[in-house]
């Protein structure tokens, strides 16, 4: 018996769509889970809000610093 | 004292040496095809595509070179290609053979998949699924994408079907679709399992097409959304925590074991890299994934997929059906997302700007950042890139997805 | 048109395609394992190996990865190695099996023990011998604490005589007794050598210790000391010229070579990367060696010992004894140490400090972490790390010894 | 004749540390011999107390910053 | 229970294991050859290539070592040489043969000869062209240099011919000569193609030579030149644009490609590094090659190489014979380059300072700083370096054409 | 017939030397051309001296400083 390719190719993306959104839907679902589970039981501590914060800032100027030098370095 | 010479070197005359030299030139082997000339298989090949058919591929090399060079095309990964293949298409020195450097280089890690898969890792240790865990469900944009997949395996085999010109198997046809998925690791993952004979062209059309989404992908967008569509302001995304980041790869991978384990060796690759980054105590393996190991296996991965660019192979009328059912692939993935999420918008919810359902066809993160500039020529406040970035990650876990119900329906 | 088609596809109902996706599901292989399934090795499997045994070792590797994460527990190494247990459990897959991707970086390097190797060099560029230089005698210490390998070894065979439950031979009895080596590379290389069916329970219990040395020492240190024994101040340490350290990697290979030319591997592969590191002169190449090379291998080693976690390999009652005699051996080897310097201070000379003892066992440098961290304890200002460092790399030395003694017993 | 394991076990055992202890002494006793023949005759050179200390402390105060704001960067 | 282990150990009395303990001794080996040990090959060894010779070998590694660290040799090849030579010295340990892990190195990457390849790529990326294309008629001098490699393959035949001691083949002489080529992975590759029974020779003498090379060349150069000529001033080279270098690696290639294919192993791979690096847009891939990736290959190269320093293979009559031909090669080619340099003087136009004619050898860059501080002891304003890197580079592709040229005599 | 390895050596000079220079002189005609036609057609546009040079240099000088205090920091 001669096979029909085009059938064929039909119950492929039927099958294949089927198993990607099946896939990516449960996905969803137990991700929406997690995230619920998490955020109920292991919360994020919260960061304080203190004076670190303006020394870190300093620390990021200083980096981008660095990292705009080295790059600039790199490219020259 | 010259007896063990004799067996291995034959003395000539001068004038025969010399003759011997320009017959052993490129110029002399392009011109007069040698009748013993054999393809990197050991197969015969056509006198067109020892002389002029080389020809032709060394200036479509040359081609790439100037798209990857000039117009910023996927350099990474097609000037590799673009000169391993300049190098599979020399007379004579044989360096995509089994012996040549390129040929080894292949067998070392292409046919066994093993370049893609260490790709696919340091591409995980790449990518941050924080967009995609604040807001799910554009999850289902990176699946409608894969139509584009799909759609395009029916399409190929119409074409062989009622077409007298082609006629590719259904391994071939569905080597050719994943094309649609637009990920180059993917897309040579596959090829090299159903298809290794159209690896050449499957690769360059793939890698050509992610770098042509700029262009290809807004008139579609254009053409399928009204100006209202194009404007809405989608929602802040929310804080995700490290845990959640932490455990989402992990979640993913079981998933795909519980479902589908044909499509653990690419998922499982992708979410260990990524899963390495996100525990933060392993940085310098995670460095190493996203630096050293990432590149050297580019270079080598681009020569090896380059040595499927000789003539023999590429310069057949399948190289243009591929390019054709490539951007085929493209357009209807592209289009299947946006229409999803109109689809998506029918529903009750925070609306979704279509814009960004052209991300699912994943090209990371070429296409997020084209539903971002597209989005910005309406209303230069939208911001849709972060929104583009979950469906463009999806598109990644769609395509290997759709590669795992390839791989198990031809097991 | 459709002739080499049907050779290889062939053509099912759409409801059987169904059906036949489900019959391909991870869950449905977990629920209904298959007759046909083999192991990596090709050999049959129990349905329990096949089914529950996947689901708890999957448990166990997130287990590796919960202690690896939150509690410090060598990730580098464990998380590889979790990693490759997770793919390696997967049904259908076949990702640990010889086409799969573990199963080819296993056949890479690690069958041909190569990545344990140059794992070595790496570490071997990373090491100081500086503190060994200047206090010589401590090595004895690392010596002494080797009787963590043969006491062990004793006690395997007795396990194998007097109880039903094992049947150790020789062989496995020592590739399990190095575990009391406290060093990954080494009990990776012998288990390789010597019993490879038993590598991966040996490497996860080897790197498993060695992560809780700081719980495992300080019990048993205390345990043999008396508070003045821990108060002891060691004297400073002096200088050691550049050329000391230039020449002793060589020396100690000099010595391998006249003495034990079956430890030369293992001590020339860890001398040549100190020595290229003490020589100065080529930094671009120690560099690569502490870096992009150890990473690399250590992504590589890990994944293909993973693909050892395999249920059918790793739930077996031998994995137990294992895990037992190795913690035996960290303790045994942990108090022969200490009991060893109490023995050097019946000599006259300057006193040592029996904490250091503990850090014989080498795991560097967390073992002279111990040491010091316990010394401060009853003395806050008594610095013992340097003293204990030399005992530390000494006990790296004489494991590779012993290792070669094993080696050439059985070759 | 059967052979009895634990008998080997000790035999390897007595081996093995004699092998161990006897390697390791041989290496204390030839890297004292290194020790004392580099210091007669091969002695490192004096490292000169200069003004140029002063610079180095500061290029290693620089370089300590920069560290550790690449460190934080890292981790930031 | 102990049926299994039977098989595989033979239990024995204590004073026997100790006998045999000493009698697995590297000292017992060395002072009582073993009749049934063989070479890495499989083959029978002589009795003093078995004892002293292994000893002499030793000894030479360390004279390696001091060259290498005390007088700046070529450190980065010759340390990891050398290190391959001690290891592949030490008796019973077998660390050159097909099992050790110097033989598996060597069967990766050295039998195949994709090692140079490698390194080719990486030097590719490191090399500057804009000296070359601001006056290519300096690269002529780079190719009278390759009168070295000719010169000496003539003096090789006649030493084979009319002395007793010597018989080499015609391969075997031109593997020699090619060392006159003064580029490392070029020797290498030859030599590995032609008679990989005399590579460690050949890459000793050909890194040695290189390191040399301020000892070699300057008498040659002031011998052949006259006050004047040494005090001639080069015009100031012409800024080259980017888009010139870009596509001359290309040119070359084609040219290759047109008139030697033979030669596109190896030209191909320098140009692909090259271009890489000079497109400006994969500086990603280019730092890897100049940096990961050829620190691995050379430590693997390297120690390869050093295991064909074993002692039957090396304490031979030939190596003194290729150390005599090497350095004649690197003095003829020196002079050759001179000589050229005053011939193009006899034509009109810019005069060339013959001090540059040297650095045609290439040996870069080292040759062009010879050359320069050569120049600067007559005229301490007259800066040849750039002028000099121009005949330098091209004396890589020179001996690359050289190569090709040998190739394709013995295809 | 005996083979002369001096002849067959003379004749490989010849051959591989004549190749060698007819490898670099088409290399070196072939470069002028190239030289010639990219400077007519294909012309670099003149680098802009502009007041960016200034802050460009500092850049430089960070580079440097960064640079040689990593350096120095390698080694130390
Ligand atoms: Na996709
Ligand atoms: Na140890
Ligand atoms: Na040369």
């Amino acid at each position: 018996m001669e096979t029909n390719l085009v059938v064929e190719g039909v119950k492929f993306m039927f099958l294949g769509m089927g198993a990607v959104f099946l896939f990516l839907a449960l996905m969803i679902v137990t991700m929406n889970l997690m995230s619920y589970i998490i955020h109920k039981f292991f919360p994020e501590p919260q960061p304080s809000v203190k004076s670190t914060v303006a020394p870190q800032e300093d620390n990021k100027k200083i980096v981008a610093a660095i990292t705009a030098a080295i790059a600039h370095h790199r490219q020259g | 004292m010259t007896t063990h010479l004799e067996e291995t070197y034959k003395a000539q005359p001068f004038m025969d040496m010399i003759e011997g030299f320009l017959h052993s030139t490129g110029i002399d082997a392009l011109m007069n095809p040698r009748a013993n000339e054999m393809n990197a298989h050991g197969e015969p090949i056509s006198d067109f595509h020892k002389s002029w058919g080389r020809v032709i591929m060394i200036l479509i090399t040359f081609l790439l070179f100037y798209l990857a060079i000039a117009r910023g095309f996927e350099p990474l990964l097609l000037l590799p290609i673009g000169f391993g293949g300049l190098l599979a298409n020399i007379p004579l020195a044989g360096i995509g053979g089994d012996t040549g450097f390129l040929g080894i280089i292949y067998h070392m890690g292409l046919s066994n998949q093993l370049f893609p898969i260490l790709i696919f890792m340091g591409v995980g240790a790449m990518t941050d699924f924080g967009p995609l865990l604040s807001n799910p469900k554009t999850a289902l944009l990176g699946g409608a994408a894969q139509f584009g997949i799909f759609g395009t395996l029916v399409g190929a085999v119409v074409l062989s079907e009622y077409t007298p010109f082609f006629d590719f198997t259904l391994q071939q046809a569905s080597a050719i679709s994943i094309i649609g998925g637009a990920d180059g690791p993917t897309s040579i993952f596959i090829a090299t399992n159903l298809a290794p004979e159209l690896l050449g062209a499957i690769a360059v059309a793939s890698y050509s097409y992610m770098a042509m989404v700029p262009i290809i992908q807004p008139p579609i967008m254009k053409a399928l959304t009204t100006d209202a569509e194009r404007r809405i302001k989608m929602t802040t995304l929310r804080h995700v925590s490290r845990l959640e980041k932490l455990v989402f790869p992990i979640l993913v991978l079981v998933l795909a074991i519980l479902i589908l384990p044909d499509a653990t060796p690419l998922i499982g690759a992708f979410m260990f890299g990524n899963f390495l980054k996100e525990t933060g105590v392993v940085d310098r393996l995670s460095d190493t994934m996203q630096n050293a190991l990432i590149n050297i296996v580019t270079i080598f991965l681009g020569l090896a997929v380059g040595s499927k660019l000789a003539a023999d192979q590429f310069l057949v009328p399948d190289t243009l059906a591929i390019l054709l059912l490539g951007i085929i692939a493209f357009s209807v993935g592209t289009a299947a997302g946006v229409i999803m999420a109109k689809i998506m918008n029918l529903f009750p919810g925070h609306k979704v700007n279509p814009l960004i359902g052209s991300a699912g066809v994943s090209a990371v993160p070429m296409a997020a950042r084209v539903s971002n500039k597209v989005g910005m020529e309406y209303d230069r406040t939208n911001m849709l890139l972060m929104h583009a970035m979950g469906p463009n990650v999806a598109g990644v876990i769609g395509s290997a997805v759709a590669a795992g119900i390839l791989m198990s329906i031809f097991k």
